[in-house]
């Protein structure tokens, strides 16, 4: 019976079966999409020519290499250049599903976007590129962007809130008035202001995006450190000589979680969405980026080409379900109370 | 009491209905449009508020109107005749004795000043008429039936640009009221219809006047035959289609190739309750394409230009991206007869031969058309022949790049406004990869994407080189070398050409329609020989679904507008009129 | 007489953990039985078992009350009867009471759920029940929330709150803890009268070995979750049968042998005044003090007593010394001027001086382990210390206060009241501070537990020096480990001195009434 | 209390002033201004659609941009002739007299403009709040007492679902399903009201207004359900094991009194620090995608508008009018806080 409060907790975690299982999902489709490039890939993982090996995967070969015309990087489902594959002997091993994120698939039967075939399983999106490969991709770089977006959202909505709801006082004036000013500033100017000094990019729109999205947060954590200060037990801490520091993260914290916890799944769902806001004012990613924001905002621009909509609101779904009920596990893994 | 530009009227004077209206059509019955967006004022001519879709057409009407059949005549309506003065420095108008404002007031010379002189000089009136009329010094009423308007300078059309004039009564403008102070009462107009009830950005309905002066007018005969017309404002164009599909409205004239192509189906067009039809129309459709900005070092090379223009294939995007319903543009006036076609011909020589020195001997052969992608290899036969040009211009390989003698390599960007250029540009950015170019795209806001074309920063855009008809000055505007200075103008491409400035010459001073055909032809192919664009697409037809149960003239006119079609010759069925 | 309640081999656990096995015992009508045993035994969840309060507890065996089944009655039947005809008076009031309602709301609700009053007669009635549990001002209490209240307070208005709709059986889990013996009467002599006037039967928990005595008709001991003897009170209490009854019997707090020799001052209070500010209404304000300008003086390795009524002013007084609530006056130890610290250095002084609270359920973080509880201060004021030395002291610490060594990884909400109360001296404890604020630190131990831990501060008193600010409602343990005593009224000091003289010879009537109604029970 | 609020209120000044000279400030660096937007809208450069299109007869004579002269005229117009500072100043003055200036793209005072588009805003935000708010605490709050239960795991999956569906792409489906143009025709396309409303009885008005806003109301709710129903099961789960708990079934009192009075009351801090933000909030809210589908006129459309054709007056004119209130409601939130728990106050250092 002496399991360490981690252990415990991580007990707890796994009495939580929808919890458990959901991490146990959620992490084999991460670290499958962490190795996309070899799921999906328009370059081969292998290629024999004229008795060599390649292996394009790695490395980037011209296309003279395989006798084209061209000294720029070889495009592998180029007819010409899958003629000179296939010629005696050689031979190209490609991933299950031979396409990247920005692979147009030049030889589509059906104008674009073009219903599920056996070329693209789940069809291509309205400029010719493969759908699944870009949910592929697009999961992993959604929920990298996402949960980068959610670390960063939510310690400093902790840390800010907590202050203020702690400290009360000047400090909670003071900082709720920085708060309402920051949080008043014209985001769309700003982001129309940077984004024509730079070209929008993941990174950008992961900086401005978290300069500004963890102030509802904030609010949250801050009422909840408001009740909690007046606890005895905060009274108990500070009687044994703990600095306000270690009496807010030890004691005031964990006690205060309950709507971080809540809004967790949503936040990284948030996130992923928001990829999608600025489209239109197209503040957002560029295109070529795969996100499933920018899936969505296909879907809902060719509502009658229903496989882009349904395969990524599907994800979109499973994603939000595993998170969330992983956020439930979390959640009861935290309640001392329970087990 | 019509005029027509270098070319005599296709209607006698005694002309009594277009041919293109049915004369017996019947009266009655109701017009359900759609429109798009929103409006908050009535007024359509001040420069704020979002306007309301029918008064400009339905309640206003102009001093003379325009033939649909030909490329620019116009015939007598409010005035009935028309004087070009030798000096070709003013024009006068006489008016028709019959002329009503609808409130049964007589059209007078004075209405007619009053109201150029507003839309030109009230503070509150959109500028854009004063830039359109910015060469009419002034009108001068001669008498209650005449007047006159003085030029600042000769200018081939600028009579029949004038004949355009809204004409309103001043007592919908009592003095000391502006434009502005005009949002929610409609002008007080002569036209065919009254504003009849509205709604603010929801709808607008429109009834016919039942004393309309002009019924029984040549121009007007067996037209606006609708009882009622009615506006309905959507915002979102989803919404519209379903809406039109749930009968909310009559027509819907499509402007998206995926949306006719896969929007417009469903049983209520199999069983011909709705008829979707493509209409073709003979108007030039300019030039759409992809234009270089020249002020850009990357672009100074044609051989460079012809190379990028190589790497597009049309014929892939029209069929995967358009449904093929495009076709391509080969021509600065396409799909009409001031297109150049083959070798010049005689005409055309003779604006040109006094330029040969100053011209590329390829402008003597036939027109340059736009490359075309064929074979199993597609667009890589092409592309090889763009390496070529490429290595004359000097570029050469590095690294699985191209790059210039500096080792720079070949990078340029496409700018946009709108998310549906990077789907079109997908494929081109694939093609100029094989070539070792990068193009990026950059989605910019409109006001962003206005600024940096003002100041022509950008690389390469897309652009509409508008034509009408009947080409004049805006072809400076375009090509020539002030306007490539200037900040703001149309010269999108920089072009600062002598021999082309030389040929813009010829657009300010024709004299007939025959000679703004060899001027039109010969600027067009000096432009394409410039391989200044690359060509993009036109539809030489309208996209038109209606709901079955209205009348048509048996002959379409030739250069239209499919909406103001319907609302000016269509009749109602009387057994399905609701 | 009928039985009114009977219970039989009574089983409840928390999941693996077995806390009551095989418990049986009966409950006439009119009968007030006692409740006793050691610290955890099981007493509370047996008498929680007994309305299934909590949900988390699996229950087997029989609970019949007035002939009716209830483990397996639906919960619709047992609302009718929770509150109605058995009521339940809480261990530890703090917790127990709605931190967000006023008291005054809190007994109304009752009477309005099974008598279905209006607002205003529920008001009226629930100021009457709060004045008869001795209460003052009453009509101001009534709209006070429990966290405006001293612990004895609370206590009452928990009181109040069971015995608002007069039951049939009241089931008291320690209901006089935190009152002092005045008071204490007085709430004795309220239940003596609803047991006559309407038969109420009492079912009663308690350590109070004096009070069993004094009030019980029958008594049954519980000990490691099993009821170990039953019997009149005479027969248990005359020929205890079982081991562990008869240790209990002779459990008593010896008295204080050492003699009041002079020592060097350690902690030196003067003249501190504490006011609270209370919200009126929505706007207003009022101040009321609650000290009024108490000095006082504890000499090294000696021991003051604080006593005095419920709602005096001890806790307060302990907290301002302590430097935990604002305070004005003057606070030396060991010629440190606590009062002009602050920041850090405050911090540091921290070790030094340490509390134990009255409500120690509050004081307990929720969210951490006991063993990381007290090993914080450890922790923090012993960085010298490594992993498992650390781990050793507390180990050891928790195993002197009488914890079992796995309490180190089970969370506060998992223990007994007792228990709780011993792991809050732990926490203090293992400090080895100068001076310790000892509030009602032994009011939820059985007698051997309380011996135990007294004998365990008193050796360390002698051992390191330690001084002690002992408040308590039990004189008999003030006589047992205090020096002096102080006697605290309405936030004055009303007599101190050293306690045998205060004891023997009061100088104040007040001390007189407390004495004499202390020795009442004796 | 009273210091407390009058600080607060006080404090709003200095807010507010700060918050519009920053946005003035920014807007002097948004690149594209009204003028390039009018000149825009006159010459009609760029292509937005996928082909320019042919037709009509109306000659083109389009001109070589406009004038330095013109231009100058259009700053003029616009009052960007003068300098910056004193723009600001001017503002602030209005302002304070709460005149919100004149549109540059409508006939309208701001004033005017936000009001007219009240109506759409208030019935779509106040619905949806009332019915998110009545749906969700109710939800959460069975979810957390049968926490684990397949009813529990149904109806997250269920509201996560509808959560997961973008409000824009869960319109159209509403509108393709319902709007009678593919399939059944049950609800109106667009509007607020229909066409002959005026010509209505009283009770066809409300029956026809409900009508009208079913679709609307029913795209905006589906999404807000998921996050409140998960926060008040969360909070709820914290507090249903607590002690008080216990004393209130003690008293007989029923689950469902214990669950929404005891528990309601203590859990009430999270849920109520949205509350009247989400409240003052329904009244102004504008959801763009929402409104563009159903053509209705709300707010969402107006703010997004102002800002995409930097309709400068209406973007600090609502700026000003919706801090005013988000401070306001900011400040009840905190107020709320001690109505909830009287422990709570804003003192330093608690206690
Ligand atoms: N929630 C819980 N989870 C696990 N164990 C518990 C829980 N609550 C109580 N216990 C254990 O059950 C046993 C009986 O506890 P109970 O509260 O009934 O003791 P008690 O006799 O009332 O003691 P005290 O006199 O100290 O109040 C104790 O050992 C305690 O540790
Ligand atoms: N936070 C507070 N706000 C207002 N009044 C308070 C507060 N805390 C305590 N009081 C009041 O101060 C008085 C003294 O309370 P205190 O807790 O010091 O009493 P006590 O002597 O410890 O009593 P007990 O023996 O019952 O614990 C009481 O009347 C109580 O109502
Ligand atoms: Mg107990
Ligand atoms: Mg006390």
């Amino acid at each position: 019976m002496s399991l360490t409060p981690g252990q415990r907790a991580w007990r707890r975690f796994k009495a939580n079966r929808r919890g458990y299982v959901s991490l146990w999902l959620f992490a084999i489709l991460f670290v499958l999409t962490l190795g996309a490039e070899l799921l999906s890939n328009d370059r081969p993982l292998l290629v024999r020519y004229q008795g060599e090996f390649y292996y394009p995967v790695l490395f980037e070969y011209n296309e003279t290499v395989f006798g084209g015309d061209f000294d720029t990087p070889a495009d592998y489902l180029d007819p010409y250049i899958r003629d000179r594959l296939s010629a005696n002997g050689n031979f190209a091993v490609f991933a299950p599903n031979p396409y990247s994120y920005n692979t147009l698939n030049y030889f589509a039967k059906a104008p674009n976007p073009a219903p599920p075939s056996s070329a693209n399983l789940f069809g291509t999106d309205d400029r010719g590129r493969d759908v699944l490969a870009r949910l592929i991709y697009g999961f992993r770089l959604s929920v990298l962007f996402a949960l980068a977006l959610t670390v960063v959202g939510t310690l400093v909505g902790i840390v800010l809130g907590g202050l203020q709801g702690y400290f009360g006082g000047r400090l909670d004036l003071t900082l709720q008035r920085v708060i309402e000013i920051w949080g008043s500033l014209p985001e769309l100017y700003l982001l129309i202001i940077l984004s024509s000094f730079f070209n929008p990019s993941l990174t950008l729109l992961l900086v401005l995006l978290a300069l500004f999205g963890w102030m509802g947060l904030a609010d949250y954590v801050r009422a909840e450190f408001l009740k909690n200060r007046q606890m005895d037990y905060v009274l108990a801490a500070r009687s044994l000589g703990l600095a306000d520091r270690q009496i807010m993260w030890r004691h005031v914290l964990p006690n205060s979680l309950t709507p971080v916890l809540a809004f967790l799944p949503f936040r990284v769902s948030g996130a992923i969405l928001a990829l999608t806001s600025l489209d239109f004012l197209g503040l957002g990613v560029p295109a070529s980026t795969p996100s499933l924001g920018e899936m969505l905002a296909q879907g809902k621009d060719n509502l009658d080409a229903w496989w882009i909509a349904l395969s990524t609101f599907t994800v979109l779904t499973v994603t939000l379900l595993l998170l969330i009920f992983i956020g439930e596990g979390l959640r009861s893994a935290l309640d001392t109370r329970k087990g | 009491p019509a005029l027509a530009l270098g070319y005599a009227p296709k209607y006698p004077p005694n002309f009594t209905h277009f041919d293109y209206v049915n004369p017996a059509a019947p009266k009655g019955g109701r017009l359900v449009l759609p429109a798009l967006g929103s409006f908050d004022t009535l007024n359509p001519f001040t420069l704020k508020g979002d306007k309301e879709a029918g008064v400009g057409t339905l309640v206003v009407e102009t001093l003379m109107t325009q033939g649909e059949e030909e490329p620019f005549t116009v015939y007598g309506l409010l005035a009935d005749d028309i004087r070009l003065a030798d000096d070709g420095l003013s024009v006068s108008f006489h008016l028709n004795p019959r002329a009503r404002f609808s409130n049964g007031d007589k059209v007078t010379a004075e209405d007619v000043k009053f109201s150029f002189d507003t839309l030109t000089r009230d503070p509150t009136a959109s500028p854009s008429y004063r830039f359109y009329w910015a060469d009419v010094a002034r009108a001068v009423v001669l008498d209650a039936a005449n007047v006159r308007f003085d030029f600042k300078r000769r200018n081939a059309e600028l009579h029949l640009i004038i004949a355009q004039l809204p004409v309103f009564s001043h007592k919908w403008l009592p003095p000391g009221t502006k434009l502005g102070d005009r949002v929610l009462q409609a002008p007080i107009g002569s036209g065919p219809y009254l504003l009849e009830q509205y709604d603010q950005g929801k709808f607008s309905r429109f009834r016919r006047n039942p004393a309309y002066w002009a019924a029984n007018e040549p121009v007007r005969r067996g037209m606006y035959n609708f009882d009622t017309i009615l506006y309905r404002y959507y915002k979102d164009e989803t919404a519209r289609l379903e809406a039109f599909k749930a009968g909310e409205f009559d027509l819907s004239v499509e402007n998206v190739a995926k949306q006719w192509a896969r929007g417009y189906l469903g049983s209520k067009f199999e069983d011909g309750r709705i008829v979707k039809k493509t209409l073709p129309h003979g108007s030039s459709a300019g030039m759409q394409g992809f234009v270089f900005n020249l002020r850009r070092p990357l672009f100074r090379d044609k051989r460079v230009r012809e190379a990028l223009a190589l790497a597009f294939d049309f014929e892939w995007t029209n069929r995967q991206l358009f449904y093929g319903q495009y076709q391509r543009s080969d021509s600065y006036f396409t799909n009409s007869e001031l297109a150049a076609k083959g070798l010049p011909g005689p005409d055309e020589l003779a604006l040109l031969n006094p330029l040969r020195r100053k011209l590329d001997p390829e402008v003597f052969g036939p027109a340059v058309e736009p490359p075309q992608v064929t074979g199993r290899y597609g667009v890589r036969t092409n592309l090889r022949q763009a390496r070529q040009l490429l290595y004359q211009a000097g570029w050469r390989y590095q690294g699985g790049r191209l790059v210039d003698k500096q080792g720079q390599p070949f990078e340029f960007e496409f700018l946009s406004y709108s998310r549906t250029y990077e789907r079109i540009v997908a494929s081109w950015q694939k093609h100029l990869a094989k070539l070792g170019i990068t193009l990026t795209v950059r989605v910019v806001d409109p006001a962003i994407y206005q600024r940096r074309l003002n100041d022509f920063d950008y690389d390469t855009t897309v652009v509409v080189y508008g034509a009408s008809q009947s080409p004049g000055n805006e072809q400076l505007g375009y090509h020539g070398s002030e306007a490539a200075r200037t900040p703001g103008s149309s010269n999108w491409a920089g072009v600062a050409d002598p021999a082309v400035d030389a040929l813009l010459q010829n657009f300010l001073h024709f004299k007939t329609r025959r000679d703004l055909i060899a001027a039109s032809r010969a600027l067009d192919r000096v432009l394409r020989v410039g391989r200044y664009v690359v060509p993009n697409w036109h539809i030489p037809y309208h996209r038109a679904a209606w709901w079955n149960r209205f009348g048509q003239p048996s002959r379409l006119p030739r250069y239209y507008d499919a909406t103001s079609w319907a609302i000016e010759t269509w009749w109602a069925k009387p057994q399905e009129a609701r | 007489m009928d039985q009114l309640l009977s219970v039989e081999d009574l089983h409840a656990g928390f999941g693996s953990r077995v806390a009551v096995r095989g418990v049986s015992f009966t409950v006439r009508a009119g009968e007030k039985v006692a409740l006793v045993g050691e610290s955890g035994s099981g007493k509370t969840v047996t008498a929680q078992a007994l309305m299934r309060l909590n949900p988390d507890v699996t229950l087997s065996g029989a609970v019949r009350f007035n002939g009716e089944e209830l483990l397996g009655v639906p919960e619709r039947r047992l609302r009718q009867l929770r509150g109605r005809e058995m009521a339940m008076i809480f261990q530890e009031p703090m917790s127990a009471l709605n931190p967000v309602y006023t008291i005054g709301n809190q007994i109304m609700e009752t009477l309005n759920q099974h008598f279905g009053l209006a607002p205003r007669e529920a008001r009226r009635q629930a100021i009457a029940l709060l004045a008869r549990t001795g209460i003052p001002d009453p009509e101001i209490k009534v709209d006070a929330y429990p966290f405006q209240l001293s612990g004895g307070q609370r206590q009452r208005a928990m009181i109040a709150m069971a015995l608002a709709c007069q039951p049939k059986l009241l089931i008291a889990d320690e209901p006089t803890t935190a009152l002092d013996v005045t008071v204490q009467a007085q709430i004795l002599a309220l239940l003596d009268e609803l047991q006559r006037d309407l038969g109420m039967a009492v079912l009663f928990i308690t350590h109070d070995l004096n009070l069993v005595r004094r009030f019980a008709d029958r008594v049954a001991v519980m000990k490691d979750g099993e009821v170990v003897e039953t019997g009149t009170v005479a027969e248990v209490f005359g020929q205890p049968a079982h081991p562990y009854t008869r240790e209990l019997l002779a459990s008593r707090p010896d008295t204080l042998d050492d003699a009041p020799g002079q020592a060097a001052p350690r902690l030196q209070a003067e003249s501190i005044r504490v006011a609270f500010s209370r919200r009126r209404g929505w706007f207003g304000k009022t101040v009321t003090p609650v000290l009024h300008g108490i000095s006082l003086g504890v000499p090294a390795g000696r021991t003051l007593g604080i006593v005095g009524e419920s709602g005096s002013g001890k806790t307060t007084l302990g907290l301002a010394l302590m430097r935990l609530i604002q305070a004005e006056g003057q606070v030396t130890l060991d010629s440190t001027r606590l009062d002009t610290l602050s920041g850090q250095a405050l911090r540091a002084s921290r070790r030094d001086y340490q509390v134990v609270f009255q409500d120690p359920f509050a004081s307990l973080s929720p969210r951490l382990t006991v063993g990381q509880i007290v090993g914080e201060g450890v922790a923090l004021h012993f960085p010298e210390l490594d992993e498992t030395a650390r781990r050793q002291r507390v180990l050891d610490t928790l195993t002197e206060v009488g914890l079992a060594a796995d309490s180190v990884d089970r969370y506060p909400h998992e223990f007994s009241g007792g228990q709780r109360q011993r792991i809050a001296i732990a926490r203090a404890l293992v400090l080895r501070p100068k001076l310790i604020l000892l509030d009602e630190p032994t009011s939820a131990l059985d007698a051997t537990l309380q011996k135990q831990v007294l004998q365990l501060l008193r050796r360390l008193q002698h051992k390191y020096g330690l001084s002690y600010l002992f408040i308590s409602h039990d004189l008999a343990v003030i006589r047992a480990v205090a020096h002096e005593v102080l006697v605290l009224k309405d936030g004055k000091v009303v007599e101190s001195g050293p306690t045998r003289r205060v004891f023997e010879a009061p100088s104040q009537p007040y001390t007189r009434d407390l004495l004499a109604a202390a020795l009442l029970g004796t | 209390m009273w210091h407390y609020i009058l600080k607060r209120l006080l404090l709003m000044i200095p807010t507010l002033v700060g918050i519009l000279a920053i946005t003035f400030a920014i807007i002097q660096f948004v690149p594209g201004g009204p003028v390039e937007q009018m000149v825009q809208q006159l010459t009609h450069a760029g292509v937005a659609g996928e082909a320019a299109q042919g037709g009509g007869n109306s000659p083109f004579k389009g001109r070589a941009g406009l004038s330095p002269e013109e231009l100058a005229a259009l700053k003029a117009q616009y009052g960007f002739d003068k300098p910056a500072l004193q723009r600001f100043g001017d503002m602030l003055l209005k302002f304070s007299r709460f005149d919100l200036g004149e549109s540059f793209f409508h006939h309208e005072s701001v004033w005017a403009l936000i009001v007219s588009k009240l109506p759409v805003s208030m019935s779509i935000g106040l619905w949806s709040f009332f019915i998110t708010y009545l749906v969700c605490i109710p939800l959460g709050v069975s979810k957390a007492v049968r926490d684990g239960s397949p009813f529990d795991l149904f109806t997250s999956t269920v509201i996560l679902v509808g959560y997961a569906i973008p409000g824009f792409v869960l319109g159209v489906a509403l509108l393709v399903l319902f709007g009678g143009g593919s399939f059944w025709q049950l609800f109106p396309l667009r509007g607020l009201v229909s066409e002959n409303w005026a010509d209505l009885g009283p009770l066809d008005k409300v029956l026809d207004y409900l009508w009208h806003i079913t679709l609307p109301v029913t795209a905006s709710v589906v999404g807000n359900l998921a996050v409140m129903t998960i926060l008040t099961k969360n909070v709820f789960l914290e507090e249903i094991r607590r002690q008080y708990v216990y004393t209130a079934r003690a008293k007989g009192l029923s689950e469902r009194r214990i669950l929404y009075k005891h528990v309601f009351r203590n859990a009430l801090i999270p849920l109520i620090t949205g509350f009247p933000a989400a409240f003052i909030g329904a009244f102004f809210s504008g959801s763009l995608l929402i409104e563009t589908l159903f053509s209705l006129d709300g707010l969402g459309l107006l703010s997004y508008e102002s800002v995409i054709r930097r309709d400068y007056p209406v973007v600090m004119g609502s700026l000003y009018v919706f801090t005013l209130m988000g401070l306001v409601a900011k400040l009840l939130s905190d107020l709320s806080y001690v109505l909830v728990d009287p422990r709570v106050s804003f003192e330093e250092g608690g206690q």
